[in-house]
């Protein structure tokens, strides 16, 4: 039972700190805010029996893409007072957006209302590390592969694209 | 019923225990960092409070509470007077997985001594320790001051840099252990401590740790010569006294992560579990304030390359030869 | 039993498309980047739900699939949210307008 | 080879600081044990007498022109036989920086520095010293010096004739 | 410990190549040699198991996909065996001779690196157990190779014979890989002895076909016609190399791949004549170029290839064991020669010339006594080892008696004359006379020398490895290689006058040569000699027979099929394109919050029909 109201909670938390996080105008608030909204969605993973998403969720989301995106925040000096502030929401402009959001999520929820197996519960459910690792190592070891050939990519790719221009084209690449 | 309550009971008593001792120790372990430090630069260090100084610590926590709270006029208020309290936190949750001592048998009930023993332990470790970053970036942001911005910028890409090198050198600890408990892993080593299984893991892990911590040598982040104070430059009163407990909260952690993974946590010889732990806890200790009074601090430019170029490669690959050595012995 | 699977999928629905308002509205690239991050976020507790209720690992997987994914996708991101902002001194995504037909 | 001297580099320090902690520290633990200052230490600040009890100071005003930070003041003033005298003289401690012009400039010895360095106090004000803190009963370091003994006064009465003086010292009776 | 003999050299390279230029420059040489050394030694120990069927390890499962499945497989039969202390044995004489050779140079790590990579790539293709994994090999051969030319890659034409020498190489791989699918498809194994044992199941078309196809592979790989030009450009590289890997091993891995398959080759009579003609055909042309070489590597590249053509030759009328003689012979006297040539070339101040040398004998008279013992094994002087096996050869042609034979036996013998004359020719030029250079003499170190006194001494008892039996020998090389049916039976008497016929070849070369060259006259080359000094212009024959009607093809293709049609299809189809993107780039405004917002719409019709269906 408890488990149930937990998860209510912190859905509830999710939803509203998502919302702050899509409203405010510093990107730093933003960030403070989805950072709450991932702890909120990690428990839920726990609640779930995802103990190593979970983990995971705080580690990568919360301890490594924020961060990132903190820094990069930081780094470009986007304090508030800034010229971002100018981008802030502007309300009229979200009217047709949110209804076009507003009749997806309709359409979306009727569609899963629609299916007859979806109102059954979810039951109680744990996985263990152990077993997680033998799923992930035995039966996905190529996804596993392309995925961390993705990130090296991506290292590189990022290493490329953040080198200052001067240096780039000292080295013979195109601009 | 009664015997949940009574489990949460002794969680809560244990996690009492804990903050008290915790919190005294890093306080004395302030104290014990400056008198070491000073007999290193042969100095006497704090000794005009109490008995050889030992009543220093009290007095700075006096003096910490009297002193104005100052909140500069720019900064981000919110922020501001939340992010001390974030890494003094942090900083402390960890202790809900250490175990530090054998199971205890008591009234004929097996009392193991650790808050909780989650069998992700390792993880939210490295959970937690991720967001121990934002304390820091945070204040330092917060503060709306150049040095503190800088101190938390160079903060946020060391501590992101090398939290994967500590994550790196933990895989072929839990490779090894074939568990994510931390429990598990110092049974696992009631043998022979992992330092001596894998000494690169243990380098690589020590070295992330003194960086994670943001100490000397990797003290980039409030370097006091060039930043005045890095991150914590505005701040005053308690609030710095959170930054600055929560920095030593955090070496005793560190310090007994370093236990737990590789230096056999409890098990030891002739003393109780308890006494072995502290006395490793202790000894990490030491080695930090060592390092302290005896390295010089690194560039940053240093620091990333060391980072990225050598802890990093080096780290995959004793991950891969753990692994290879694992397959290999079967 | 926790919660029937609808109210799984309703929560999910509603980040969902919290994070896709997000993206359509705000003019802040950062501010889009983290759109898309809360959109992979409901993606992911649809997935960990589902692995939840049919009581299958492959969902979870995916999830740490999509997390490697994501953390690939933020780092070539960000670098070219600093790339552009070094172009164009600014973060303005009216500013990128030079892929015009 | 890089990599040894770096480590040799990385290792030393520790061998270098462990082997200091088992060291005496070098430090005087100030209150209790204390360091006899050198002779010519430079601290307080005092007004001399001469050997025959009376002020050297004639308040030419040279010290406080020597002193870079202004912190000498005085007024002068003449006794009845002409000789002058400082009716009131100032040190404020809390601007001086016991360079020790003002001794250099001193042509009767009359201020001199001592080796009392403990001037620190809560009140600044209390660290202006008047002329009664400034004197003291002896000769300081000069102590056969007598300026007027050999100048003469010779404001009222010619030099060597007021009652009390001995004739001045010719000086090119020294010469060969 | 059969592996440790693959692996050390590896070792030593990666060694090298990853933390070498931070060494000190002798621990490079020490760590290259010292491997080398080392996997020599390995390959001792592993010698008394390579009796009969050999030893055979697994190391690990390298592929495995479906039905096929590739293992790091090692066989150390006696073949493989002497192939192995060969290449070993030799390489680590090279290597020491290299690390003094090389002192001086930049790269020196790379050099190392790529040398013991080399070693390691050689000996993956002795040992391998399977084509796949000698496939591998062969093209780890001939990367190093590659690599080892154009060391001096600052230089455009080393860089350029280093490109040549890998492309010509690589038409011959190509012929290799065809043959090895085919026989996978064939056989579904690519185990070289199961290949062996099941070769007799094959049609005779398709045996020749693919024993053809492996003679292509050789022919690439041992600078055989017509895939021949690119060994002589090679000698661009060091001399360290040229003795490596273009006289003592690499050249060597065609012939060793036609003893290997050989129980499959020798089942083709047609393939095997065809290997015979090619040798011999080579062998005649590589010594009638040699004679009118100007530069010392180059006359030794083009006795190089002659040589491997005799091996060819022996292949091709049946007899492994004379092969592998020669092979081994010509790989300890060619080493040596090869190695002698560098110091010549550093007594000369590093001039290549022959007609710029001359009076060396004086200079260093135990480089000159080397490398003489190293020409009389190549001229075939009697009681040299090159005597023996090339002699082992010739009779072997002679014992099968028939007319086709016949005639090859009658080319070889011209082939030894003319191996004669211009072996002399090249002792007459570049030591007897008077100094003709310029530039004054280099000392050369005695590292250098020291390692040639080995070979020299291997090249003139290495005859008694494989002594025949009417001089008393007992054929140990045939025996060891389970061959001994492959001694010519010939009768006691035609032995002799086969001997006298040799014997009187080499020294009719020895006098031409001698009348000729023992004065130095300086001579405008002729149109004879000048056509044998291109190479027959093999290099503009190819050019005009593939190169040009290459060019013309692709001139067709580009302006005629390329510009003119595709191109005209394809522009007129982009101006409608470009027609149609006019109207369209209204939408694509580059706002990219439109483009998102699109991308939503979009969505919604998805969701939309997917709810209108479930409705439904």
């Amino acid at each position: 039972m408890s488990a149930t109201l937990m998860f209510y909670i912190l859905g509830a938390i999710a939803v509203i700190a998502t919302l702050l996080a899509i409203t405010r105008r510093n990107p730093v608030h933003a960030v403070i805010y989805l950072v709450n909204s991932f702890f909120a969605l990690a428990l839920l993973f726990y609640l779930l029996g995802a103990p190593l998403v979970a983990a995971w969720e705080v580690i990568i989301y919360a301890g490594a893409i924020m961060v990132l995106f903190l820094f990069i925040i930081m780094m470009l000096e986007l304090a508030p007072g800034g010229e971002t502030d100018r981008y802030g929401p502007n309300w009229v402009k979200w009217v047709p957006i949110l209804l076009l959001a507003g009749a997806l999520g309709a359409c979306t929820l009727l569609l899963t209302s629609l299916d007859p197996t979806t109102a059954d519960g979810v039951p109680r459910w744990y996985a263990s590390p152990r077993d997680f690792g033998y799923a992930l190592f035995k039966e996905y070891a190529l996804a596993v592969e392309i995925v961390s050939f993705q990130l090296l990519f991506a290292a590189v790719g990022a290493f490329y694209v953040g080198k200052p221009e001067s240096k780039r084209k000292g080295r013979g690449g195109e601009a | 019923m009664p015997e949940q309550l009574l489990t949460y009971a002794l969680i809560l008593a244990k996690l009492g225990l804990i903050f008290f001792v915790i919190l005294t120790l890093a306080a004395y372990l302030v104290l014990a960092e400056r008198k070491i430090l000073a007999r290193m630069q042969l100095r006497y260090g704090p000794n005009r409070v109490g008995p050889f100084g030992m009543l220093q610590p009290l007095s700075d926590l006096i003096k910490l509470l009297t002193k104005e709270d100052f909140l500069p006029a720019t900064a981000d208020k919110w922020l501001f007077l939340i992010a001390p309290g974030l890494s003094a936190v942090t900083a402390l949750l960890t202790f809900a997985v250490v175990p530090f001592g054998p199971p205890l048998e008591i009234f004929g009930q097996t009392l193991p001594l650790v808050v909780i023993d989650l069998n992700i332990g390792v993880l939210y470790f490295l959970g937690l320790s991720s967001l121990a970053v934002y304390g820091m970036a945070l204040g330092g942001w917060a503060s709306n001051s150049k040095y503190a911005l800088l101190g938390s910028i160079r903060g946020l890409a060391q501590l992101i840099s090398y939290e994967l090198a500590l994550g790196l050198s933990l895989v072929p600890v839990v490779m090894m252990a074939r568990s994510f408990s931390l429990t598990e892993i110092v049974m696992a080593q009631a043998q022979i401590p992992y330092l001596l299984l894998n000494p690169p893991a243990f380098l690589i892990f020590l070295i992330s740790v003194v960086a994670e911590s943001k100490r000397i040598p990797f003290d980039l982040p409030e370097a006091e010569n060039e930043l005045v104070a890095g991150f914590h430059t505005e701040y005053s009163g308690m609030r710095f006294g959170l930054f600055f407990v929560g920095e030593y909260i955090n070496l005793i952690i560190l310090g007994a992560m370093i236990t737990v993974f590789f230096l056999g946590g409890w098990h030891g010889p002739y003393l109780p579990g308890v006494v072995w732990f502290s006395l490793k806890v202790l000894a990490i200790c030491f080695f930090f304030i060592w390092v302290r009074a005896s390295l010089p601090r690194l560039r940053y430019d240093q620091l990333m390359h060391f980072g990225w170029k050598l802890l990093l490669p080096l780290a995959l690959l004793n991950v891969l030869v753990t692994g290879a050595v694992l397959l290999w012995i079967g | 039993m926790i919660v029937p699977l609808e109210h799984l999928l309703i929560l999910s629905t509603t980040l969902f498309f919290l994070g896709l308002v997000c993206v359509l509205v705000r003019r802040n690239l950062i501010m889009i980047l983290i759109g898309v991050e809360v959109m992979l976020n409901a993606v992911g507790l649809t997935l960990v739900g589902a692995s939840s209720f049919w009581q299958q690992l492959d969902g979870q997987i995916m999830v740490i699939f999509l997390m490697a994914m994501t953390s690939a996708e933020v780092s070539i991101s960000l670098a070219m949210v600093v790339y552009l902002n070094r172009r164009k001194q600014s973060i303005d995504i009216r500013s990128f307008d030079e892929m015009r037909g | 080879m890089h990599l040894w001297r770096d480590l040799r580099g990385t290792l030393q320090p520790f061998w270098v600081t462990l082997r200091n902690m088992f060291r005496k520290p070098v430090t005087i633990q100030y209150p209790e044990q204390r360091r006899e200052p050198p002779p010519r230490y430079r601290a307080r600040l005092i007004l001399t007498r001469d050997p025959d009890g009376q002020e050297r100071c004639v308040a030419c005003h040279l010290c406080s022109a020597a002193c870079p930070v202004d912190c000498i003041s005085m007024q002068a003033t003449e006794a009845e036989d002409g000789r002058r005298y400082a009716a009131w003289f100032r040190i404020n401690f809390s601007r001086c920086i016991f360079c020790g012009l003002c001794t250099e400039a001193c042509p009767t010895l009359a201020i001199q520095v001592t080796n009392d360095f403990e001037l620190a106090g809560r009140d600044p004000l209390k660290l202006v010293y008047e002329k009664e803190d400034l004197l003291v009963d002896h000769c300081g370091q000069e102590p056969d010096y007598n300026f007027y003994r050999q100048a003469g006064i010779g404001v009222a009465a010619p030099r060597g004739s007021n009652p009390t003086e001995t004739p001045p010292v010719d000086v090119k009776d020294l010469l060969p | 410990m059969l592996a440790l003999v693959l692996i050390l050299p590896l070792v030593g390279g990666l060694f090298n190549a990853c933390f070498g230029s931070r060494l000190p420059r002798p621990l490079q040489a020490l760590i290259a040699s010292g491997a080398v050394f080392a996997s020599f030694l390995a390959a001792l120990a592993c010698w008394p198991q390579a009796t009969g069927a050999g030893l055979h390890v697994n190391l690990f499962t390298w592929l495995q996909s479906g039905g096929f499945t590739a293992e790091v497989g090692l066989l150390f039969d006696p073949l493989a065996a002497i192939m192995t202390l060969m290449v070993t044995g030799v390489a680590g004489l090279i290597h020491i001779y290299a690390a003094s050779y090389m002192a001086d140079e930049h790269d020196q790590a790379r050099f190392f690196a790529l040398l013991n990579l080399f070693v390691f790539a050689m000996l993956t293709i002795i040992l391998a157990d399977n084509l796949l994994l000698m496939f591998l090999g062969w093209e780890g051969v001939g990367f190093c190779s590659y690599a080892l030319i154009g060391f001096w890659y600052r230089k455009a034409e080393n860089a350029r014979a280093g490109r040549k020498a890998f492309i010509v190489t690589r038409i011959g791989d190509l012929f290799f890989t065809v043959g090895l699918l085919w026989l996978f498809s064939l056989f579904g194994t690519i185990g070289i002895e199961a290949i062996n044992g099941r070769a007799a199941e094959l049609d005779p078309t398709t045996l020749t076909i693919i024993s053809l196809l492996l003679l292509g592979g050789a022919c690439g790989k041992s600078a055989q016609l017509p895939l021949m030009s690119w060994l002589p450009d090679a000698m661009a590289g060091p001399t360290p190399v040229s003795a490596l890997i273009h006289a003592a091993t690499m050249v060597t891995a065609g012939v060793y791949l036609l003893c290997r398959m050989f129980p499959l080759v020798s089942l083709s009579t047609m393939a095997l004549d065809v290997i015979a003609v090619v040798g011999m055909l080579t062998a005649l042309y590589a010594a009638t170029c040699a004679l009118a070489q100007t530069e010392i590597k180059r006359v030794l590249a083009y006795s190089t290839m002659s040589q491997v053509g005799y091996m060819f030759l022996a292949v091709g009328l049946g007899s492994v064991s004379a092969a592998m003689f020669h092979l081994l012979t010509h790989a300890f006297f060619k080493a040596l020669l090869f190695m002698g040539a560098g110091c010549i070339i550093q007594l000369a101040g590093h001039e290549n010339n022959i007609f710029l040398m001359g009076g060396l004998r004086k200079r260093s008279r135990s480089v000159f006594w080397l490398f003489l013992i190293g020409l009389l094994c190549l001229a075939g002087a009697p009681l040299t080892d090159g005597f023996f096996s090339k002699d082992l050869i010739l009779a072997t042609a002679f014992a099968h008696g028939d007319p086709f034979h016949l005639s090859l036996y009658g080319l070889g013998v011209l082939t030894a004359g003319l191996t004669s004359l211009y072996s002399f020719r090249l002792a007459y030029l570049v030591f007897g006379g008077d100094y003709r250079g310029e530039e004054l003499p280099h000392a050369v170190s005695k590292v250098m020398i020291w390692t040639l006194v080995p070979l020299g001494i291997s090249g003139l008892a290495g005859g008694f490895l494989n002594l025949p039996h009417f001089i008393g020998g007992h054929a140990w090389l045939s025996h060891w290689l389970g061959r001994d049916n492959e001694v010519p039976n010939l009768s006691l008497q035609t032995e002799y006058y086969l001997l006298a016929l040799a014997f009187g070849t080499f020294l009719l070369g020895w006098l031409i040569a001698h009348l000729r060259y023992h004065r130095f006259v300086e001579r405008e080359p002729g149109p004879v000699s000048g056509f044998f000094l291109s190479g027959w212009r093999c290099d503009a024959f190819f050019d005009r027979l593939l190169i040009r009607p290459f060019r013309q093809l692709c001139r067709f293709c580009w302006q005629g099929v390329d510009l003119a049609l595709i191109d005209g299809l394809v522009e007129s189809f982009s101006r409608a394109c470009f027609v149609w993107g006019h109207v369209l780039r209204y939408l694509a405004d580059g706002k990219i919050s439109r483009y998102l917002q699109s991308f939503a719409w979009g969505l919604l019709l998805i969701v939309s029909w997917f709810l209108l269906r479930a409705i439904a």
